[in-house]
Parts: C-alpha cells; sequence; structure tokens
C-alpha cells in the first residue's frame, strides 16, 4: 500500500485542490519533469527531436487546445488544421516583417491572432450544435486553406506558395531555420507545452472551466443558473485556437521550417487532433499528451516493426499500419471510450487498493 | 445574353453534380436515420464497393500483394474477366458480408455509446477500410467500365445549338447517374413502404424502444441497413469510379456529402436530394460568377459557408422540424 | 512492467536505422495516400535500377549500392521522420519526388551534408548552385518544362503564337504555381493571351473548369497536374471534345495510368517529357536477366517500362552517374556526400555515354558545373496512341527559351538567399 | 407602480415581509395553445409559496416564466420594485433567482463538489489572466467560495460525496445536489421545481426538512410546484392553484383546501 491517499490528509482547500493531490502522484510528476528538462536536451539527437519528441509535445498544445473546445466545452470541431494554418502563417508574416522581435513573441502573438480568428468561427456554435457544428467547422478548414493558398499576401508573394521560416534566435541559439539543433527545438516545444498545460490546468479547475462543463453537460441548465452561453462558447473558442495556434506556429516555423498550407494543414490535421483526444481521453489534460504520444509514436512503432523488422514492402506495411490504425481506434473505443486517461485512473485506483482488494 | 446562357449552362450541370452529391449523402442518411450513426466511412465504403467490382470484374486475386509477400510467389489474375452485372451483384453480395461484419465486430459492442463515440469508431472503420481495399486489390489506380455511356450529350447539344446558338454541354454519364438515382430513390421509397422489413426499418427509425419492444431485431435491421448503405455506395462508386478511375481520391466524395446534409439534415431523405441539388448548383453557379473575381477554386469551401450560412438561419436545416427547448 | 513497456517502445523506435553499409541511397517513396499509384511506380524504377547495378556489375566501383525504402505518403512530416531515420546511416543523397517534401529538406540538406536530387519537380530556381550548394534538379525544370511547350507549339503555328489563348489548368498548390510566372512572361514575348484555371487538390472533380474551357475555348491547354487530377482533366477534356493534340501536359501529366481511363478518348493527348519512353532499349534485356527473371524485381516488375516507372530508373541513372564520377575525381569508392557533390557539379552524361549504359538517346546530355545544377533544361514532347496503348516520342530534345527562363532563376533564387540569409558561392 | 403590501406573521410565528415579486396578468402561449391565462400572483419576502395544480396546469411553464426561459406574450413580472425586462435566463439568473428542475438538470460529468460550485459563478469576479495564472485573486476566491460551498455540503449532509460524480450517484441525493446547487448561490428567491417527485416516503421527509430548514436558516423566500397535496400544504404559507392555465385559488393552504374550485379540480368534476 505505497500509493495512497490514507494518512495524506489535506489541511487546507487550497491542498485540497492542488492537482496532485496524491504524494507519489506528485513525485511522478517532479521526476518526470526532470528528466525532461534536465536530462533530454543533453541527450537529444537530430532523430528523437524531428521524429518523436518535437511532433509529440506540438501535437500535445494542438490536442489541449482541441480538447478545451471539444472535451471540456463540448464544441465538436473539425477546423483544427485549418487553426493551426492560421497560427504558422500569422508567425511567418510576423516574423517576416518584425525580424528584430524575439520569435517567442511572434509565436504567443500568432496565437493570439489564431484566437481571434477562431473566436469568428465560433459565432455560429451559439446557434448549431453536435454534429452540425462538427460540419460547421469544415467551412473554417477549406476556407482558410484556400485563402491562405489564394492570397499572396499570405506568402510573401513567393513564387510557389511555399512560406520558409528564416533563422530566428533566441538567447543566442537558433531556435529556427536550419541551423537549429536538436535541443533548441526541443527546449523551445517543451517551454512552450509545460505553460500551455500549466495554463490549461488553471483555467479548467476554475469558475471558466466549470462553465465550459456546465455548458458541456446541458447547456440550458447552465444558461438558468447563471452561464452567459455566449462568453463561454466563444472564450472556449479563443482559449482552444490560441493553443491551437501556437501549436501552428511551431509546427511550422519550428518543426517543418517549410509549409504548404492545403498539404501541412489539411483535413488529415484536424482529424488527428482529435484522434489524439479521443484516444487521450476527453476533459483531460493528462489524456492530451498520452493521446498525442499514442499517435506520433505508433505509425513509427509499426512502421519500425513491418518493414525495419519483419522487412516487409514498405506499401504493403502502409496500407497495414492504416488497417491496424483504424482497428485500434475501433478496439478503444469499445473497450474503453473514455479514453487513456480513463484508464490511467483505473489502474490508479486499483493500484491505491493494492494488495488489499477491498 | 451569353452570360445568361453560358449560366443556364452551368446550372444545369450543376444539377447533374448535385445528383451525384445526394447519392453519397443518401448512404449518410440511410444509417443516421435507422442507427442514429453517423457513418464517415460512407466514402470509403463507396470506394471499397469500387475496388471489389474491378477486382472481381477483371478476375485480380484478392490479398495478392500480401499472399505474394508472405510466400514468395507472383499471383495477380485468376486470368478470367467477370461480365458486369455478376461482377456487381457479387461485390453487393460481399457489401452484405461486410455490413454482418461490421454489425458483428463493432456496431454490436458500442450499443448506447455516445454518437460522438459511434462517429469516432467509423472514422477508425474508415482507416481500416482503406487499408483492407489497398491490401485485397492493390493501390494502383484501376479504371471501372460497366458500360455506361461517357462524354457529351449529341442530342443535347444540337437541339441546344438551335434554341440559343450555343450547344450546352451536358455529360451522358451524368444523365445515366440522374436515371439511376431516380431509381435508385423509387425502390427505397418502395422498399421502406411496401415490405415488411422496410416497415421495420422506418419502425426502428422512428423509435428504438418500441421497435424493440414489438420483436423487431435490432440487429437484422442495422445489417440490413449497413448492406443498403453498401448498395447505395456501391452506385455511387459506380458514378465517381467511371468518371476518374478507381483511386484512393475517391473516399473524399464523402467530404462533399457533408453540407449536403447539414442543409438538408442528416435524418431526411429528401432533405438529401434537394441538399444535393442546392449545393450542385450553388457551387457552380458561385464559381462561375464570383470564382474569377477571387482566382477560382472556391468549390473546396462554398458548399460549406453556403450549408453553415443557411444554418445560422435556421438551425433545424431544410426539412427538420422547428426545435422547441425545454427543460 | 512500466520500464519494460518503456524500453520496447525505446527499442522500436529505434530500430528503424538501417546498419551502415556501402553506398547508401535512401528511397522515400509513396505507395499510400492520393498519390500512391504514380508514386509506387517511381520508386520501383528507381529500385530496380540500383539493383541491377548490385546483381550485374556488383555495385558501383565494386561497393554495393543500398537502397533503403521508406513510406512518406506524401506527406511532408513522414518524410522529415523518413529523412531523419535515415541521414545517419550514411545516406548520401536524397530524391523524394514531392515539392513539399523538397522545400522542407533543402534548408535541412545543407547543414546536414547531404545531396538532394529532384529531376523535374522541386524547388525551380535550385537550378542556381551559387545559392542552393546542395541541391540538383537536372536534367530539367518545371519552367524549362512550360518553356518547351509553348517551343512545340510555337514549332508548330510556324513561329509565331499571336494572338492565341492559352489555358494553364494547375494544381492549386506549390507545384502546380510553378510555371505561372514563366508562361506570363512567354506570353508577353510571344503575344498570347493566358488565363490561369485553378484545380484544388485532389481533383476529383473538374466539371466547372472544363466547362469554362468549352466557353472560352482556347487553343491549347497546358496542364500541370499530379495524381487523380491528371485522369479527370484528360476524361473530361475528352467528354468536351477538346482536341486531345492541343491539350500538353508537363511531364508529371504523362504516364499510362493518367491517360488509360479515358480509353479512346485520350487519343492525341500529349505531354512533355526529359526521359524515354518504352522497353526498346538494350537496358531492358539486362534488367529482364538479372532482376526481373530472377525475381528480384520490386514489387514483382508489374510496371517495367511505363513512363513513370522510366522517370524513376532514369533518376537512378542519373544518381549512379554521379557516384561513378565522385568516386573517379576522389579516387575511393566508399564515398562521402561532399564528394557526391562534386561528383554531381562534375557531371557529364554525353550521348556516347548513355549507349554505354543502354539508354541510348533516353535523356538529355547532362552537363553540370558549380553554378549549373539543373542542366540544359532540354525536353521533348511525347504523344499517346489509344489503340496501341503506348507513348510515341514526337519531337527531339529541345532546349527552353534560356532567355527567359535563366532571369527568372536569377530572381527567385537571389530572393531565396536574401531571406534565408545565403551568401552566394563564387564560381 | 407597485402596490405596496404589508407583511403578515405565520403560525408558527415568523414575520413575513414585503413583496419580492409580483406577477401580473402573465398570459403565455405556444403557437395556438394557451399555457397560461391572465394569471397575477405575489411572492412576499421570507415565505414558501407553493403553486400546485393537477398535471398540464401550467405549472412548470408558470416556473419558467419566472425564472425567465419563457417570456410571456402578456404581463408583467415586478422583481424587488423594478419591472423586469425581457432579460436572458443567465441575467435572470445574476438578478438572484436560483432554481431546481424536475427533471435532474445537472451537469453529469462534473463533481458533486463542482456542480455546487457553479452555483457560486455569479459570487467569483476573478478576471481571466489572474484564472489562467492561478494568481492571488483566483485562487483566494477560490478558496472563500469553497469554503461557502462546504457549509452547504455540511448543512445538506452529503459530505462524503463531495468527489464523486454526479452521474453515479442514486436519484435522491441528485435531487439534494441540485439543491445545494441552488442554495449556492445565495439566491433572493429560490424557485423548486417538483422538489419531492419521485422520492419515497423517507426521502420525502428529508427533502421537506431541508426546505424549511433552508427557509429558517438562512431565510431565503421559496416558490415550489408540487402535485403532492399533502406536502405542500404542510410546508408552504400560502397556495397558488392552477388549472388549465388559470389560476383557481390563491391563500393559505386552509383557504385553499376549502376553496369550491379547488376540491372540483383535484376531484376532476369539473372536467368529467
Amino acid at each position: 500500500m505505497i500509493y495512497r491517499e490514507a494518512g495524506d490528509f489535506k489541511t487546507s482547500y487550497r491542498d485540497d485542490s492542488q492537482t496532485f493531490p496524491i504524494r507519489l502522484d506528485r513525485w511522478g510528476y517532479y521526476a518526470i519533469l526532470a528528466v525532461a528538462f534536465g536530462i533530454i536536451p543533453f541527450v537529444i539527437n537530430d532523430y528523437w527531436a524531428n521524429a518523436v519528441l518535437v511532433p509529440f509535445l506540438i501535437y500535445a498544445i494542438a490536442a489541449l487546445g482541441l480538447n478545451i473546445l471539444t472535451g471540456y466545452a463540448g464544441q465538436v470541431s473539425l477546423g483544427t488544421g485549418g487553426f493551426m494554418a492560421v497560427g504558422a502563417y500569422a508567425v511567418y508574416k510576423l516574423m517576416t516583417a518584425f525580424p528584430d522581435i524575439s520569435i517567442l513573441i511572434h509565436i504567443l502573438l500568432a496565437g493570439g491572432v489564431t484566437a481571434v480568428v477562431g473566436v469568428l468561427f465560433g459565432l455560429p456554435s451559439l446557434r448549431i450544435k453536435g454534429f452540425y457544428l462538427a460540419v460547421a467547422t469544415l467551412a473554417a478548414q477549406f476556407f482558410l486553406i484556400w485563402l491562405f493558398n489564394k492570397v499572396p499576401w499570405f506568402y510573401n508573394y513567393s513564387a510557389s506558395g511555399q512560406i520558409t521560416a528564416p533563422e530566428r534566435t533566441v538567447l543566442g541559439h537558433a531556435v529556427t531555420g536550419p541551423a537549429t539543433s536538436a535541443p533548441a527545438k526541443y527546449l523551445v516545444c517543451l517551454v512552450m507545452a509545460f505553460l500551455l498545460a500549466w495554463l490549461a490546468r488553471n483555467l479548467t479547475r476554475g469558475m471558466l472551466g466549470r462553465k465550459w462543463m456546465a455548458i458541456r453537460d446541458m447547456d440550458i441548465a447552465a444558461e438558468i443558473i447563471g452561464v452567459d452561453p455566449l462568453r463561454a462558447k466563444l472564450s472556449a473558442f479563443a482559449v482552444s485556437s490560441f493553443f491551437i495556434g501556437i501549436a501552428g506556429a511551431l509546427l511550422f516555423a519550428v518543426y517543418l521550417g517549410a509549409a504548404e498550407a492545403g498539404e501541412a494543414f489539411g483535413i488529415n490535421k484536424s482529424f488527428l487532433v482529435l484522434f489524439m483526444i479521443i484516444i487521450g481521453g476527453l476533459g483531460s489534460i493528462f489524456g492530451s499528451f498520452a493521446g498525442a504520444a499514442f499517435m506520433v509514436l505508433m505509425p513509427v512503432l509499426l512502421k519500425n516493426l513491418l518493414v525495419g523488422t519483419l522487412g516487409w514492402p514498405t506499401d504493403l506495411a502502409a496500407h497495414i499500419e492504416l488497417m491496424i490504425v483504424g482497428g485500434l481506434i475501433v478496439a478503444f473505443l469499445i473497450v474503453e471510450p473514455h479514453g487513456l486517461a480513463r484508464l490511467w485512473r483505473l489502474t490508479k485506483e486499483k493500484l491505491r487498493l493494492w494488495p488489499f482488494p477491498h | 445574353m451569353d452570360q445568361l446562357i453560358f449560366g443556364a449552362e452551368v446550372f444545369l450541370n450543376g444539377l447533374m453534380t448535385g445528383v451525384m452529391y445526394s447519392l453519397v449523402a443518401l448512404g449518410f442518411v440511410l444509417i443516421f436515420k435507422a442507427s442514429g450513426v453517423f457513418n464517415y466511412a460512407q466514402g470509403v465504403l463507396a470506394l471499397f464497393a469500387a475496388l471489389t467490382l474491378v477486382g472481381i470484374q477483371q478476375g485480380q486475386v484478392p490479398f495478392a500483394h500480401l499472399i505474394n509477400a508472405a510466400f514468395g510467389t507472383s499471383l495477380h489474375h485468376f486470368g478470367w474477366t467477370v461480365p458486369s452485372i455478376l461482377a456487381i451483384a457479387l461485390t453487393v453480395l460481399v457489401m452484405v458480408v461486410l455490413a454482418f461484419l461490421i454489425e458483428k465486430l463493432v456496431l454490436q459492442h458500442l450499443v448506447g455509446q455516445e454518437p460522438i463515440i459511434l462517429f469516432m469508431a467509423t472514422i477508425g472503420l474508415a482507416y481500416f477500410l482503406e487499408g483492407l481495399g489497398d491490401v485485397m486489390w492493390g493501390a494502383d489506380i484501376k479504371t471501372l467500365d460497366v458500360g455506361l455511356p461517357q462524354g457529351i450529350s449529341d442530342g443535347i447539344e444540337s437541339i441546344t445549338a438551335g434554341w440559343f446558338g450555343y450547344g450546352f454541354f451536358i455529360d451522358r454519364l451524368d444523365i445515366w447517374a440522374t436515371v439511376i438515382a431516380a431509381l435508385l430513390v423509387a425502390a427505397l421509397v418502395a422498399f421502406s413502404q411496401y415490405t415488411k422489413q422496410g416497415r421495420a426499418m422506418r419502425a426502428v427509425a422512428d423509435d428504438h424502444q418500441a421497435a424493440l419492444s414489438v420483436g423487431i431485431s435490432l440487429r437484422f435491421i442495422w445489417v440490413m441497413v449497413w448492406s443498403i448503405a453498401g448498395f447505395v455506395a456501391l452506385v455511387a462508386g459506380i458514378m465517381w469510379g467511371t468518371k476518374s478511375g478507381v483511386q484512393f481520391s475517391l473516399s473524399l466524395i464523402a467530404l462533399k456529402a457533408l453540407p449536403v446534409l447539414m442543409l438538408g439534415g442528416f435524418t431526411s431523405i429528401p432533405g438529401a436530394i434537394v441538399g444535393g441539388l442546392i449545393i450542385g448548383v450553388g457551387e457552380k453557379m458561385f464559381e462561375f460568377i464570383v470564382g474569377p473575381m477571387v482566382g477560382g477554386a472556391t468549390e473546396t469551401w462554398f458548399a460549406y459557408v453556403l450549408a453553415l450560412i443557411f444554418l445560422v438561419f435556421r438551425p433545424q436545416g431544410l426539412f427538420g422540424e422547428r426545435i422547441i427547448e425545454r427543460v | 512492467m512500466k520500464t519494460k513497456l518503456t524500453a520496447l517502445v525505446v527499442a522500436g523506435i529505434m530500430a528503424g536505422a538501417p546498419a551502415m553499409a556501402d553506398l547508401v541511397v535512401p528511397n522515400l517513396s509513396y505507395r499510400t495516400g492520393p498519390y500512391g499509384a504514380n508514386g509506387t511506380q517511381y520508386a520501383d524504377g528507381f529500385n530496380d535500377y540500383f539493383t541491377l547495378l548490385n546483381e550485374r556489375d556488383g555495385g558501383i566501383g565494386g561497393e554495393m549500392i543500398k537502397v533503403p525504402e521508406c513510406e512518406t505518403a506524401y506527406n511532408t512530416e513522414k518524410g522529415v521522420e523518413c529523412y531523419e531515420a535515415t541521414k545517419d546511416s550514411g545516406a548520401l543523397v536524397y530524391n523524394p519526388l514531392s515539392t513539399g517534401i523538397t522545400y522542407q529538406l533543402i534548408p535541412k540538406v545543407s547543414v546536414d551534408k547531404k545531396v538532394l536530387y529532384t529531376p523535374g519537380y522541386g524547388r525551380t530556381s535550385a537550378k542556381n548552385g551559387e545559392v542552393f550548394e546542395w541541391i540538383f534538379n537536372a536534367p530539367a525544370n518545371y519552367w524549362d518544362g512550360a518553356s518547351v511547350a509553348i517551343k512545340h507549339l510555337l514549332d508548330e503555328n510556324g513561329g509565331s503564337l499571336e494572338g492565341k489563348k492559352i489555358a494553364l489548368v494547375y494544381h492549386n498548390s506549390a507545384y502546380g504555381k510553378e510555371p505561372i510566372r514563366t508562361l506570363q512572361e512567354l506570353a508577353e514575348k510571344h503575344g498570347f493571351t493566358l488565363s490561369e484555371i485553378p484545380v484544388e487538390a485532389p481533383g476529383q472533380e473538374q466539371g466547372s473548369q472544363w466547362l469554362q474551357i468549352r466557353r472560352d475555348r482556347p487553343d491549347y491547354v497546358i496542364m500541370y497536374g499530379w495524381g487523380v487530377m491528371n485522369q479527370v482533366a484528360i476524361q473530361e477534356a475528352a467528354n468536351i471534345r477538346f482536341p486531345m493534340e492541343n491539350l500538353i501536359g508537363i511531364w508529371w501529366a504523362g504516364s499510362e495510368i493518367d491517360v488509360e481511363p479515358a480509353g479512346a478518348g485520350a487519343d492525341g493527348y500529349k505531354s512533355v517529357t526529359f526521359n524515354g519512353v518504352g522497353q526498346d532499349y538494350p537496358l531492358y534485356d539486362d534488367l529482364q536477366q538479372y532482376v526481373i527473371d530472377p525475381g528480384k524485381a520490386s514489387q514483382g516488375g508489374q510496371h517495367v517500362g511505363s513512363a513513370v516507372y522510366s522517370r524513376g530508373m532514369y533518376a537512378a541513372v542519373v544518381i549512379a552517374e554521379a557516384i561513378r564520377t565522385a568516386q573517379e575525381m576522389s579516387g575511393t569508392s566508399d564515398i562521402t556526400p561532399e564528394q557526391l557533390r562534386e561528383g554531381f557539379e562534375n557531371l557529364d552524361i554525353t550521348q556516347e555515354r548513355l549507349v554505354e549504359i543502354g539508354l541510348p538517346d533516353f535523356g538529355p546530355p547532362i552537363q553540370l558545373s558549380c553554378s549549373n545544377h539543373g542542366g540544359s533544361g532540354m525536353a521533348r514532347i511525347q504523344q499517346w496512341d489509344a489503340d496501341e496503348g503506348k507513348w510515341n516520342l514526337i519531337t527531339e530534345f529541345t532546349e527552353p527559351d534560356q532567355e527567359v527562363v535563366q532571369p527568372l532563376i536569377e530572381e527567385d533564387s537571389q530572393a531565396y538567399a536574401t531571406e534565408a540569409g545565403i551568401t552566394p558561392r563564387d564560381c | 407602480m407597485m402596490q405596496a403590501h404589508e407583511g403578515y406573521v405565520t403560525d408558527d410565528g415568523r414575520q413575513i415581509g414585503g413583496t419580492v415579486m409580483e406577477l401580473k396578468n402573465i398570459t403565455l402561449r405556444f403557437g395556438g395553445v394557451v399555457a397560461i391565462k391572465d394569471i397575477s400572483f405575489d411572492i412576499r419576502q421570507g415565505e414558501i409559496r407553493a403553486i400546485i395544480g393537477p398535471n398540464g396546469a401550467g405549472k412548470s411553464s408558470m416556473l419558467n416564466v419566472i425564472s425567465g426561459f419563457y417570456h410571456p406574450q402578456e404581463g408583467e413580472v415586478w422583481f424587488k420594485g423594478y419591472r423586469r425586462g425581457p432579460m436572458k435566463p443567465y441575467q435572470v439568473a445574476r438578478l438572484g433567482i436560483a432554481r431546481t428542475f424536475q427533471n435532474i438538470a445537472l451537469f453529469d460529468g462534473m463533481s458533486v463538489l463542482d456542480n455546487i460550485m457553479t452555483g457560486r459563478l455569479n459570487k467569483m469576479k476573478a478576471g481571466f489572466l489572474s484564472q489562467a495564472m492561478w494568481w492571488s485573486t483566483a485562487e483566494r476566491e477560490e478558496n472563500e467560495n469553497r469554503e461557502a460551498v462546504e457549509k452547504i455540503i455540511d448543512f445538506l449532509e452529503i459530505q462524503n460525496i463531495r468527489k464523486t460524480p454526479v452521474g453515479r450517484l442514486p436519484y435522491g441525493l441528485k435531487k439534494r445536489v441540485e439543491l445545494a446547487r441552488a442554495l449556492a448561490a445565495e439566491p433572493q428567491l429560490l424557485l423548486l421545481d417538483e422538489p419531492m417527485a419521485g422520492m419515497n416516503v423517507e426521502e420525502k421527509e428529508d427533502m421537506s426538512r431541508f426546505i424549511l430548514d433552508v427557509n429558517d436558516e438562512f431565510g431565503t423566500t421559496i416558490c415550489l410546484i408540487e402535485h403532492d397535496m399533502g406536502v405542500v400544504m404542510d410546508l408552504s404559507d400560502r397556495v397558488v392553484v392552477m388549472d388549465y392555465g388559470r389560476k383557481i385559488g390563491d391563500g393559505t393552504p386552509d383557504q385553499v383546501r376549502n376553496n369550491q374550485d379547488v376540491i372540483d379540480a383535484y376531484l376532476g368534476v369539473a372536467h368529467d
């Protein structure tokens, strides 16, 4: 009975509402942070950064954002790709127009721009609900991509319409552009992911989070007890888009380095991030990270297993990978529709009782 | 004056395209009505059906690539070709088996889950079927030919040329698609009105609990509805596949059906048809009139924006009843 | 349990990198997704030529060539992952067959010092070796292709296109937008009017576009398409009875699978190409003997001899020649990417050399230099014969109008150099 | 102008104050159907006011009018001396009117504690940034309000289910949590929509006790709907009786009990 809350008494409401009420969880969390900040930056190489950790962190931010909108506020969105594109193009325009201002500020501003666009496309949510809203958000997806493809101002009139991130530094280290080292990329994304997760946690545990969840669980009742649905929904769209915009900005500027609207931010992105939060767990911050890890790691694992280890032809492996991803999603939904986060919680509940089952 | 005549031609072509959209939307509506599942896999079903049809027609060995990789053989074709009608019949059979398996392996285990979970499951299903189709029949582009004519209709061209001095372009395939879609809808209506199974299907659509209590087997209905949706997918797959060859992008026609559903409502068959026509005409006319001013390629988003604006003013869709909120 | 799982996951992710091998030429291919049908053929041709060299000659200069394949699904992120997974295994050169992935890799290869070879695609202005040290796009690029197509039309019209109407139907992406500037310049020079008609990817539906063409009645249509867009465009063109011989595609719109679905309707369709077609080359005998018959062909050899297969093979030929040149220059068989880059810059594939390889007149002569990474830009026109089901070459290799193309390349590469902070080399 | 009413003293000796809410000539229609026809009555400070009537009498519609969810076509609603214009439901809540629902409307995905905390949303003023950073205001406010909520939790004896997700609770407890959420708002006027529907005798007794205690301890004005006559008569100070959208009686339980129209309506004489 190591993992338990018995004997771990709370003497104030402050202690009771902290993020990790159980001591062992708290230690685990500090340990992970110590590894993430203290060890990984010194051992990371290009492959680990570019194929695994950086995309994981960026998608975790996007998943956090979508989870706020869908998991907490109950508004299903399929426009994630489009909003990521807003973040990417905003940061591109900002970093080329104001090269002297820190890239970190540009990334945050890009989030802000996306938040404004998100609110704009969130307005119909006051009238449209459920699947209808989900499909309506596709309007944002397709329209935004078309816009970025069509208006040359967005890509600084380059011949092909591609945008390429120039080099920008933070404290003398390049964080965008080709010369960026793996640790620099990783650290920028890690700091962003950490801060945003902390932000998300604060917002969702306070009154704003309760308003969102009230709207999600029963919008009419929420309105009658005093939640202004307009402000609750739009604030969810704004915060969510802020996160997603930052994810898009990082994806373009730090990770990819170059991007094209339709290719990098297409409808598949929207589905990918949606998968992450469903598999990770709706309405869970841990779930956003777990889902992002799952969806980033699994294809890499499968590919290495099927092609690297078993030596199958790449196309067969790719097709079978599709089948396995699809099958796993279905299996997941059948076994645990509330995602990895619930699975994790159930495991902990069992652990709490271990070794006495009752 | 010229613009007016051109506009009329665009309008007619829009109507024809609309029929093609309706055809895909129909499959969605059928499944949603009977089981409350928003079946994202409908587009992939069309692709899968078309792949299967071509595969059977040309006597391809299913899973040849997998077998070759595993056993070092080099199988490709059986060496025979199957007549179109027989191939279509066999494909329908495959779709029924598929419907049965989907019910058995997926839906049955998700009874009572929230709609969003079911929706997600169908996305998973879409991925699976996409992979399965590729593994079974290979990923190369296949030519689908079941004898449907294609190309400009000379009759219409010469008649309209006589009227306006400009011959309209109407694709013969589109005319056929319209006729077939009309027949299909008529058949569906007849089926649901005049057969026992059809009435059972409607009963389930109206009220699951009540239908259960009078002894209708929900599972049977679901298999049946998914089979019918599979058949509709096959028809859509044949139409679209004849146009563009059978290949991956065929599954993306599902995206074209979504705004149709928003406009027409998820549960209304007339809605799917009228919605499809409105979207078809709307996007072609928009591209014709506004497209040149904004650089074209507006068709990807116009349908969605149209549906969105429409819904903001009429949230219940074209044929839905007004929603009275209660507490 | 948890640590075991972690260890398993870590091991699984690491397993990707192949063991250090002789000459590593990764094949970043795509056999799935919207462009999988095209990508498969290209990848097969690419693989098979190296297999032939290994089987017949024991590699190049005694070094075996290893071609680890990695599936990108035409997706930039997977492309980056493939690149990262293979780059530390001694990879020499990359050929991702995707303009999107190329744009990702251009800055990366300059830092990692890998050669990026993008024949007929990618960033056109990479022809300027002063700015793009590590990128090569010989024998021809998108702008060359546009210019050669216009030259062909000039020839057909007795040297003047004055007053003609030409429409460009293009894939609305970085790739499709490439020729616009060139064609605009050429329109000004030759006095034809150009209308631009975008098709949104993937291009499943082009009813509006072809209705517009039917209304506007352009004399010629030039097409920059890829994947399903090609099949649909050719079908729609046949539907409206657009004269097929007046429809000219770029090389990426010139494969069998593009025209076959339209059946007889596609007869007479033309496309630009920079490689030979068909199997009437001596090399194919060797290919049959050493690769296909022993069952070593990629994917069982179903696509041998197709236009896109031939192009994949041709890319492998150029890379192999560059490797050979590098070996000769450095005096070592186990070359580094830097040496391969030197090899590329001193590449000289003459017609005689092509005959030796067994591919007489298969491609234009390629002579590269420090400043010219794109070759002469020569290309020719092929025409589809639907009855025979094959492509026929109907012109000789033609020079593009460098007067128009070269200044554009200068301008664009200088713009890139400024944006990326590159100081051009002195050549 | 609102009529001034003198307060009165109840049988058990509580002082009832002036008018809190007054409804004047309310008529509510849905399309062609008249749900409420020309009804007027008032609710006074500190009293327990009941609205009773057979099914379909328009009780729930009446409550929805009071809580601002339905907007009557005719008539006036006066609250604390001001005429209430057409307001959104959440604006009504801000005036200090809280309610429970006939078919429990709790937030199933949230814990009992969070559900009750939502009741205090109009008491918490921390800005967005403060919440995002969990700065002193947000945290202090959270803890202060938590204390207030804990008092209600103690009061309603639901301490042991504090962290349980509401979805898992049995019906009776859900009703209690809903009452707690409404109380957390510290309302001027508390509306209870069939608080005892579907309960067994024991649960009903508990609930009656809570209602009386709430009224007694916090001095909360309560308006409740109920069709269980017995309970209502014991609980309330004054009763409005509705039938077919009309008011057929209004007064103390004793007065109502002896009203011939009410007797007819309940015994069904008039209907058959």
